[in-house]
């Protein structure tokens, strides 16, 4: 299945990407995605712990299933993060 | 209505929005560009947002503030380019009681700071910074 | 600077005073006449004062304000009559950060109102009251 | 000596006039100011312990001490007295 990554602030300038659409094995979670994002994109790894995932325009826990057409967001820490 | 853009923010038009004979207390928060954070001085920052999944957010506050404490609240916050000065985000929050009001506001911008997908950018005479992430 | 008089006032004046690229928050309060007050329909408002008190009163609040939580704030009020959807007072309080420019805007309205020299009558379709006395 | 009066809002209605001047013995205090007040205006009584005193704009004691000019002014409840 295929679903679209978006990559904003820190994510977008590591990746060097906003957007792009990826092949997943029917069934896969959140998780996995960020996982290939990774792959594909090495520089992303050193952030990704503090890295949040939202599904679909909301915040999702790593194992939520995607499903075909699904929009994942890799979403850094947000502007309030350390006040 | 909760507003996310580039367009310059005018620190008044949440106020008209959420004005009413029925509500005596309107509290608003503005929040601009300092031109210097933690002795550092501040260029300019870049605002971005997640656009979509930010109003989604900003709407919830909104709801939420409604049902918690009978007040109408409207957001407006900017992305792109702010110099020292510029308006980044205006709330305001009305209800028939002050006390109502203030916590509606503080909530609003407390919730949207934590939760809501926007990042900022500082940029320093010689470099930088990703404000959250720390690089 | 604080004033107390019978001109309409400005919503976004104390803001435009307060401002500054020190200060990264300022948060308002605005008092509006409300059409009712526990059930009952008020009609209009009459506000007084005694001005050169009160501006004393103003002028201690933004000092200490500035003391405690190094936030500049400016107050406006009206005198006169009022009718429903008329600001009666505005307040605005700039601070580098916005916990602070939260508790200095409290704290000048919750000042103000139990010490500043202004009294409201409320006009009733059918009689009149002191707000505070109770007659 | 002579102080000035002044009636505010509710005090001010009871009494008929918003300023006056009166003469008070040397040394008198502001509590005796507010008794020769309602003394004069006999609607002021009912309302007298609810009313505070400012000496010269500033509030004051009931024991404050009085000067030949002083500014008296009767404060009733302020606006946010009941909330």
């Amino acid at each position: 299945m295929r679903v679209t990554m978006l990559y904003f602030a820190a994510a977008r300038e590591r990746a060097g990407v906003s957007t792009e659409t990826i092949e997943l094995a029917e069934g896969a979670t959140a998780a996995q995605a960020l996982a290939l994002a990774c792959e594909r994109h090495p520089a992303l790894q050193a952030v990704a712990t503090k890295l949040r995932i939202a599904v679909d325009q909301d915040f999702a826990q790593p194992d939520r299933k995607l499903r075909d057409g699904s929009e994942v967001a890799l979403i850094p820490p947000v502007s309030g993060g350390i006040r | 209505m909760n507003r996310i853009g580039p367009e310059p923010l005018d620190a008044e038009a949440p106020l008209r929005e959420v004005g009413g004979t029925d509500c005596g207390a309107v509290v608003s928060f503005v929040g601009t560009v300092r031109s210097s954070n933690h002795g550092k001085a501040v260029v300019r920052l870049e605002y971005e947002a997640y656009p979509e999944m930010a109003v989604r957010v900003l709407d919830r506050i909104c709801a939420e503030a409604r049902e918690r404490w009978g007040a109408r609240v409207v957001i407006h916050h900017r992305t792109g380019s702010l110099d020292p000065g510029a308006l980044s985000v205006v709330i305001a929050a009305a209800a028939p009681h002050r006390a109502d009001a203030f916590e509606a506001c503080r909530y609003a911008i407390e919730f949207l700071k934590k939760e809501a997908p926007i990042w900022k950018k500082e940029i320093y005479p010689d470099g930088t910074s990703w404000v959250g992430l720390g690089s």
